[in-house]
């Protein structure tokens, strides 16, 4: 074991001390063995987010996360960093809350600081009904004991003075604010739970791509990957973005479609926003990370595709957002652009289910919600694999949901994932 | 008064204008430089060598590069409003008055107190803060991290609104070249002279790339005279663009690429009507990728002194700016462009201290030279450190044999190869492909339609490059169906560039910076590797390197080099990160244009608006529409005393309301009734001529998509209206059933929203007040023209006219349509006939109100969620025909005859006042989730009733009728009793439409 | 309602709002493609068009808007309806709306695009590539817009919905500039 | 990117709605109808390659367009339009009767 395996201001003093020689790996680079009790498919946010609860809640071990190129290098590396809980269906509600309060002890059930940094979400509204439509998500918050509160444009006003009051298209009448939310840095996310997995004896298996299942009777055995063949009792895909490819391979069809949406960062500057701000005359929301740079987003371009990277006229629609929003920042500078595939669901809500294959559990169509679900997504998934039945907050995401017409559908957007 | 006179500018040389002497100041201070400098230039012009401070450690930085991938001499240039923070001084270019400060440093660029982070750095290695900062978890938000965030940022964003304009634009070529160095001059050449239509676009203000940086000789001119001649041959062709001052920011699919020009940014202030910067969309057929190549620093000791500058870079000032950019020099180096660096040093009167090679042998043409000018050569040898603070003093220098030395210097000139500059290439998903000869990473698979050429792909020398450019610039041509040949050569020599990759002298114990701008350093390389952070991207994200404003266009090869000794695989075997649009930063207000304030979105306009806006009335943004929300009469001071009195007035005589806004479309088709069954849920195929049904129609899932009215006006025509918010949607889905379900069907669908003003038309007195417009002898008495009758007539004295009894308010009421351009007209015709009956005008609360007290439902009802069970309107569903929607409504989730469903609701305490988005609970029960019941949608206070009322959803409706319930509305501290009632609140017999 | 203040106006170019006209819409019935071409050559000596193109015959322009659908641009005439000529000529063959008030037309009198209407139109209107009788459906800035160059290539007109006509004429103010 | 509309020629992105795979509306009268509608309207194609789908020339000529693109690249391989992709459609039906 090196010298320093747990991480605090004692062991960074002592390594600085010592030319931080004294560090090992976060994670041990794991060769697969012929067999574990689960195979979790996906090494990213919720890949290992499961594989963590798995072993730390669940008791369950003799897990391995099996992932085709390096760990995070999906969307828990590719977001706006943005969590919150502020959403409006009772199917939606508990669940984002569970992971907000997981979000508030990661650092110390990890012990590894993911800077969740609870600055505060506000959504502006810009006509009456959309204040109505907000009292209405931030009540529904409120009975479900969670922190939402309603600012009228003065409100607005003094938190951040410096939007468009005056000369906007769209005056801004007030918002809607939910303090708890704010933004973690997001590929320490991954690192923290791949670390916090590892110590419990997870073996995390990178550059392993998997490229087809081993039934038996129907029921699963092992994945095939390009490391071999790993056996296993039950497998758990957390394959986001690629979910319809993986899930093909096993004969199965998803009521998913694969979508990119841009993100953006801009130079780094003092600090300019506090908190997260979404627009909501137009595609636009932004925070600034501590770095400084501004990161925002907009709109997916609205196409299936698997290309990692969009087109031209989002980013137009996005900082025609940001400029109206705030004119301030014309004069900042966009330092990179990226794309991420999104497991478009049909009604803008993911999925934890059983699948028709015994043995095999799916996690995905998490939209652009993904990052911010990653401690429930993990924890519910661990639970459904572990009791084979959904945990108490995740029994919505039915995978036969659209069948039976039980959809959650927060935008009422309807079987359109280009509008959700 | 100027602080110094330029002391470091050449006589005789560098392609600046003398005669134009400019003023500027950086911190405060005042200089002078030429018209033709970058700011960067005119510093060192004037011996100033301390430009910024670092982003963690605060070390003091200087200029390292002369273009655009400088990550040190980064300035807040201008300010108050257009105050730019991050600008790279060796881009901006110099005009009188430029305003420029040091950024990232308190009190002052020369003594940053936050340099003490210096001292704490074995403290700050890579990632320290994963490890740390967790305890108290509270202290995160309120004191490590406004910590963290004060000292990290770079520049301040301006403190107000950027008060200059921005502008957009298309343009369409055949051949986009990109970069007008030596290889895409040829380029664009050979595509012009085959007619093709071309744009040569290049970052910098003056075209000719490295030819303005090195002194060699084309056709027997100097680099610049060659330029010149070719850019008057380009400027003749009349299909030739030439754009300077224009960055080519990105590739995107099929041929689009993303630029922005630099309009006004070389002046202090825009003139008027010239934006300040311009978004090119770039649609080129063929496009040749000619950036050049970027010069690589080594990694050592110190490295990140002012005074250690890129070779190539110490060229440009010399040549291209007249500027010597120290007094004496070290040169650092592992290839022959040495040879360049040296004689241009030399010829600037720059004492060469030493020739520092890692080569073991060098070639004998470099070794002779230094001997002519007696500098004394270390082979096989590197700097490990430059010496000094805020400027260097000096080089250690270690060579495989002897011990180190120490030689005085104040400028290190280092050059550790080049690396392409593919960036735009790969924006599309292509991978570089490592040249071990080269040292480094070339195009690999490109884009269709795009090309590469010159040292953008690794052609080195300059013959080599001009020959190329012509080549791909004549393939371009062709491919678009120009007959091309190459253009002929120009006479040039082929530079020896031979390189022997080296990347890093490990010998320091100093810190030595890989990724200057971010701080990073070897140790935090090697720190990465040890905990596993092994792939290149994870080397990335852990440590910051490449993520500065450059994207690590001078670090990225480095440190991938460096983890790939670390680890022990080959270089390609690592793998390397991708490079993402914007190639250089770009403003975000040049991304947006002019589509900000009140230009964000277009302005929509109803017929009566000028009408309106005399009349005085409230506006209020509906969509894109402009709506008049409420008509104030002198006096009243509250918008709920003006609305009760349009409504009250409405109610009891006349009212006049503009309801152009709703879409409509005309069916036409002798199938067109069959079609309107297919998307209604209801029946029109059974409308009589002359009527008008109000329909309903579903999305595909079963979910009520729009509600309007279908009129019939023939056999083979129906007029059919949508709400305001879908007119749009509803148009593009009527198109998708004709187009693709029904393609067999007779039916024409022509949009005609904005062919009609129409007006509601409503109250008691509407018929009287109409009967005074429409022209005889049309008989609109209740027998001729009941409830729900459409017929064309004409008003006003022969203007065509539509009229339909359609009442929204609940009053006998019509809607009266005719041609928008009569709008005006037939406005303020209604008010000045009307005055007789008190008529008023009334706009979208009114409007709003009247629809809540007859319990129709609108756009908070339909909110995509809900089935036309669940709106009470389930009975409307025909079950004779199929309908676009029915199949899927019958799934159990939607025809669960629990949902909830719409039901109106009034105070039990009749002041209290209702909110739009309270929850339902049972009158003894918890405020809490489990016993949530609904919500409200829609509230207005009725003059009618003299109270409150309002529509929501609730669960177990019609068990439900009468009893009180609590709303509850805790964001707005409201709980108040309220009871389930009917949701129609008025006139419930709907006795008063049909009189 | 004139959208256009006389400030546009240029030397070069010469911008004015169309009015006087009439403007029918006329979509094929199902299956009627070919005899409504049969009628409209009896009526005006030519074909409809079946792309992107405006051809000019007896007084009318006819402007392709899409696939079996065109505009018929006619001046006014005192004593002559024309919707309704146009109604009993195609009568059966073609559906028939009057749009007279649907758009707002504006010329701009050029034999080619200035430098400025070039770079802001976002389709390729280069004289070469949009040519003397060429259409194109497109938007500008937000705003949707019928385009057409005339047949003798003396004049482009601008037909913008008539409820964006204000903020159409800003945009045309500018890109004429 | 742009797409090459029949009617109008090459536009940019911009001037296009995209509603996704481009499956044919089932048969509401068949036994099985419920079945055929889930799967049409939720199981539609993600597939990673060509795949042929809906778009709509939104700011063009209102056409419905079936094209034909790699998911993988962005690159167009074929441009139809919907209503003749329909009709073509409907003759095979019918013939098939």
């Amino acid at each position: 074991m090196p010298r320093s395996d747990r991480y605090s201001i004692f062991s960074v003093f002592l390594e600085g001390l010592r030319g931080q020689t004294g560090w090992g790996p976060a994670w041990r680079k794991a060769s697969p063995k012929p067999s574990y009790d689960v195979v979790i498919v996906g090494g990213g946010g919720h890949g290992l987010a499961t594989a963590y609860y798995l072993a730390k809640r669940y008791g369950l071990t003799n897990v391995a996360v099996v992932e085709k190129g390096w760990i995070g290098s999906g969307n828990v590396g590719r977001n706006t960093t943005i969590v919150r809980s502020n959403y409006l269906l009772p199917g939606n509600i508990p669940f984002y809350e569970t992971s907000m309060k997981l979000w508030e002890g990661l650092e110390q059930d990890l012990n590894y600081n993911a800077m969740v940094s609870q600055r505060g979400v506000l959504n502006l509204y810009h006509s009456d009904a959309q204040r109505d439509a907000y009292a209405r998500r931030g009540n529904a918050m409120r009975l479900h004991g969670i922190d939402a509160e309603l600012l009228d444009r003065e409100a607005v006003r003094s938190m951040y003075p410096w939007l468009n009051y005056d000369s906007a298209r769209f005056p801004i009448q007030g918002g809607l604010l939910q303090r708890r939310g704010g933004t973690v840095r997001h590929d320490a996310v991954a690192w923290g739970y791949a670390r916090g997995a590892d110590r419990l004896g997870v073996d995390i298996i990178e550059n392993a791509e998997v490229t087809g299942f081993r039934l038996d009777n129907g029921k699963i055995t092992g994945v095939e990957t390009t490391r071999g063949f790993i056996g296993a009792k039950k497998v758990g895909l957390a394959v986001a973005g690629n979910s319809s490819r993986v899930a093909a391979m096993a004969g199965l069809t998803l009521p998913i479609e694969s979508h990119v949406l841009q993100a953006f960062v801009s130079e780094g500057i003092k600090p300019l926003i506090d908190g997260v701000v979404t627009f909501g005359a137009g595609h636009f929301y932004v925070s600034q990370s501590d770095k400084g740079g501004l990161v925002f987003g907009g709109d997916i371009d609205g196409y299936n595709t698997y290309a990692q990277r969009g087109n031209l006229p989002v980013v137009e629609d996005v900082l025609e957002g940001g400029m109206a929003l705030m004119p301030r920042i014309g004069r900042v500078r966009l330092l990179r652009s990226w794309g991420g595939i999104m497991d478009m669901s049909m009604d803008g809500s993911p999925i934890i289910d059983r699948t028709p294959t015994q043995g095999l559990y799916f996690n995905g169509g998490w939209c652009y919600g993904g990052f911010k679900a990653t401690p429930a997504s993990g924890l519910c998934f661990a639970h459904l694999i572990a009791r084979d039945e959904p945990h108490e907050v995740a029994r919505a995401y039915r995978l036969d949901r659209f069948r039976t017409g039980h959809m959650i559908d927060e935008k009422g957007m309807g079987n359109q994932p280009n509008l959700h | 008064m100027t602080q110094s006179a330029q002391t470091s500018r050449l006589n005789n040389r560098g392609l600046i204008d003398r005669s134009q002497l400019l003023d500027f100041t950086f911190d405060g201070v005042p200089y002078t430089g030429y018209a033709g400098d970058t700011l960067a230039s005119a510093l060192l012009a004037n011996g100033v060598r301390l430009v910024g401070r670092s982003f963690k450690y605060h070390r003091p930085r200087g200029i390292l590069t002369a273009g655009s991938e400088e990550p040190n001499a980064l300035v807040e240039l201008r300010s108050g409003a257009r105050r730019e923070p991050n600008t790279r001084a060796t881009v901006a270019e110099l005009f009188g008055g430029l305003e420029a400060k040091s950024q990232n440093r308190f009190p002052s660029l020369s003594l940053d107190l936050l340099a003490i982070n210096g001292l704490v750095s074995p403290f700050l290695s890579a990632g320290f803060y994963y490890k740390t900062f967790m305890w108290p978890a509270a202290f995160w938000e309120k004191l490590y991290e406004p910590m963290i965030r004060r000292a990290a940022g770079l520049g301040r964003a301006a403190p107000e609104q950027d008060p200059d304009s921005y502008d957009k634009a298309t343009a369409y070529c055949d051949v986009l070249v990109v970069g007008s160095g030596p290889s895409g001059l040829m380029a664009a050449l050979s595509a012009a002279r085959a007619g093709a239509r071309v744009i040569l676009a290049d970052e910098s203000f003056a075209f000719g790339g490295r030819l303005l940086s090195d002194a060699r000789t084309v056709d027997g001119k100097s680099g610049a005279d060659w330029v010149a001649s070719v850019i008057a041959e380009l400027k003749s062709f009349p299909g030739v663009k030439l754009m300077s001052r224009t960055t080519v920011f990105g590739a995107y699919d099929t041929g689009t690429f993303g630029a922005v020009e630099r309009v006004a940014d070389h002046v202090a202030i825009p003139a008027a009507g010239v934006p300040r910067q311009r978004l090119w969309r770039i649609v080129a057929k063929h496009s040749v990728i000619a950036q050049g190549a970027g010069e690589r620093p080594i990694v050592f000791g110190n490295n990140d002194r002012p005074g250690v500058m890129l070779a190539s870079a110490v060229r440009t000032y010399i040549n291209r700016f007249g500027v010597a950019p120290g007094g004496t020099a070290v040169v650092f180096s592992n290839n022959d462009e040495a040879a360049s660096t040296i004689q241009d040093l030399v010829s600037a009167g720059v004492t060469v201290a030493g020739l520092v090679d890692t080569r073991t042998s060098l070639p004998p043409a470099i070794k002779s030279l230094a001997r002519k000018h007696g500098i004394r050569v270390f082979e096989g040898a590197v700097v490990a450190d430059a010496l000094g603070g805020s400027r260097v003093t000096g080089a250690r220098i270690i060579a495989s044999y002897g011990a180190p030395q120490t030689v005085a210097c104040d400028l290190i000139a280092v050059s550790g190869g080049f690396n392409p500059n593919l960036q735009v290439t790969t924006h599309q998903g292509s991978r570089p492909q490592w040249r071990d000869d080269l040292a480094a990473f070339v195009p690999g698979a490109l884009p269709k339609g795009m090309a590469v050429s010159g040292s953008a792909k690794g052609t080195y020398g300059l013959a080599s490059c001009l020959k190329e450019g012509a080549q791909v610039g004549a393939a371009a041509a062709a491919a678009g169906g120009f007959v091309a040949t190459a253009a002929a050569i120009p006479t040039a020599d082929d530079e020896p560039a031979e390189v022997s990759a080296f990347w890093h002298v490990d010998s320091s114990k100093h810190k030595a910076f890989v990724d200057q701008q971010n701080d990073v350093t070897a140790a935090d390389v090697r720190l990465a590797e040890r905990e596993g952070f092994q792939s290149v991207e994870h080397l990335k994200r852990y440590t910051t390197l490449g993520m500065a404003t450059d994207q690590g266009k001078t670090s990225n090869i480095n440190g991938l080099a460096m983890l790939a000794a670390l680890t022990g695989k080959t270089i390609p075997a690592t793998g390397v990160t991708a490079a993402r649009p914007p190639y250089t930063p770009v403003a975000l207000g040049a991304l947006a244009g002019e589509h900000r304030d009140k230009h964000f979105k277009p302005t929509r306009l109803t017929p009566s608006h000028d009408w309106a806006k005399e009349r005085g009335a409230v506006f209020i943004e509906t969509g894109l529409w402009l709506r008049a929300q409420y008509f104030p009469k002198p006096g009243e001071t509250d918008w709920l005393t003006t609305v009760c009195r349009e409504v009250s007035t409405v109610r009891n005589s006349v009212g006049v309301c503009d309801v152009s806004t709703l879409g409509k479309i005309e069916i036409h088709g002798t199938d067109a009734g069959k079609f309107l069954d297919r998307v209604y849920i209801n029946m029109m195929s059974t409308l009589g001529v002359g009527k008008a049904r109000y329909g309903m129609m579903l999305r595909e899932d079963g979910i009520a998509m729009d509600d309007g009215t279908a009129a019939r006006f023939a056999d083979d025509h129906y007029f059919i209206t949508t709400t305001t918010a879908n007119a749009i949607k509803v148009l593009q889905h009527l198109e998708f059933c004709r187009q693709w379900h029904w393609p067999d069907l007779d039916v024409q669908i022509v949009p005609v929203s904005d062919q009609w003003a129409q007006y509601s038309v409503a109250g008691p007195r509407a018929r009287d007040l109409l009967a005074k417009i429409v022209d005889a002898p049309f008989d609109i008495s209740n027998a001729a023209f009941p409830y729900m009758a459409v017929a064309e007539l004409t008003v006003l004295g022969g203007i065509k006219a539509r009229l339909y009894r359609l009442s929204f308010s609940g009053e006998m009421a019509y809607e009266i349509g005719v041609p928008a351009r009569h709008g005006d007209l037939l406005m303020r015709t209604l008010m000045s006939k009307g005055e007789e009956f008190g008529v008023t005008p009334y706009g979208t609360e009114a409007l709003g109100v009247m629809r809540i007290e007859k319990g129709h439902v609108a756009g908070p009802e339909l909110n995509g969620t809900t089935t036309c069970a669940d709106l009470g309107l389930g009975k409307m569903a025909s079950t004779k025909k199929d309908f676009v929607g029915r199949i899927l409504s019958q799934r159990p989730g939607l025809a669960d005859p629990n949902r909830p469903r719409v039901v109106g609701f009034k105070p039990v305490d009749k002041s209290a006042r209702l909110r739009g988005g309270a929850h339902f609970i049972a009158k003894d029960a918890e405020p809490v989730a489990k016993n949530d019941l609904g919500f409200m949608t829609s509230v207005a206070f009725s003059p009618s009733l003299g109270h409150w009322v309002g529509l929501g959803f609730l669960a177990g409706a019609e068990s439900r009728m009468g009893e009180i319930l609590r709303a509850v509305d805790p964001v707005r501290n409201s709980d108040i009793l309220v009871e389930v009632v009917s949701p129609v609140f008025y006139d419930g017999e709907g006795a008063r439409l049909r009189v | 309602m004139s959208e256009l203040a006389n400030d546009i106006k240029k030397a070069s170019l010469e911008a004015s709002e169309r009015t006087g006209l009439t403007v029918t819409h006329v979509a094929a019935r199902r299956g009627a493609r070919a005899s409504l071409d049969d009628v409209a050559r009896a009526a005006f000596g030519v074909s409809l068009p079946s792309s992107p193109k405006a051809v000019e015959a007896r007084g009318a322009l006819i402007v392709w808007t899409g696939p079996d659908q065109w505009l018929i641009v006619q001046k006014d005439e005192t004593g002559r309806d024309h919707y309704a000529e146009l109604a009993k000529t195609f009568n059966g063959l073609a559906s028939l709306v009057d749009v007279t008030d649907s758009r707002t037309i504006f010329r701009i009198a050029a034999s080619r695009p200035s430098e400025t209407l070039l770079r802001n139109m976002g389709i390729d209107f280069h004289e070469n590539s949009f040519q003397p009788g060429d259409v194109a459906i497109t938007h500008v800035s937000h705003l949707g817009v019928i385009v057409w160059r005339l047949p003798d290539g003396t004049a482009y007109d601008f037909a913008c919905a008539r409820t964006y006509s204000r903020e159409f004429a800003d945009w045309l103010r500018k890109a004429s500039a | 990117m742009r797409i090459h509309c029949p009617h109008c020629g090459e536009r940019s992105l911009d001037e296009f709605s995209y509603l996704g795979d481009a499956v044919v509306r089932p048969d509401p009268a068949s036994p099985n109808a419920q079945e055929a509608f889930y799967t049409y309207g939720y199981e539609r194609s993600n597939v990673a390659g060509p795949m042929q789908e809906l778009w709509y020339h939104a700011a063009g000529c209102h056409a419905w367009l079936v094209v034909t693109r790699d998911t993988r690249t962005h690159e167009i391989l074929e441009v139809k339009s919907a209503h003749e992709v329909a009709l073509a459609r409907q003759k095979v039906a019918g013939t098939a009767q």
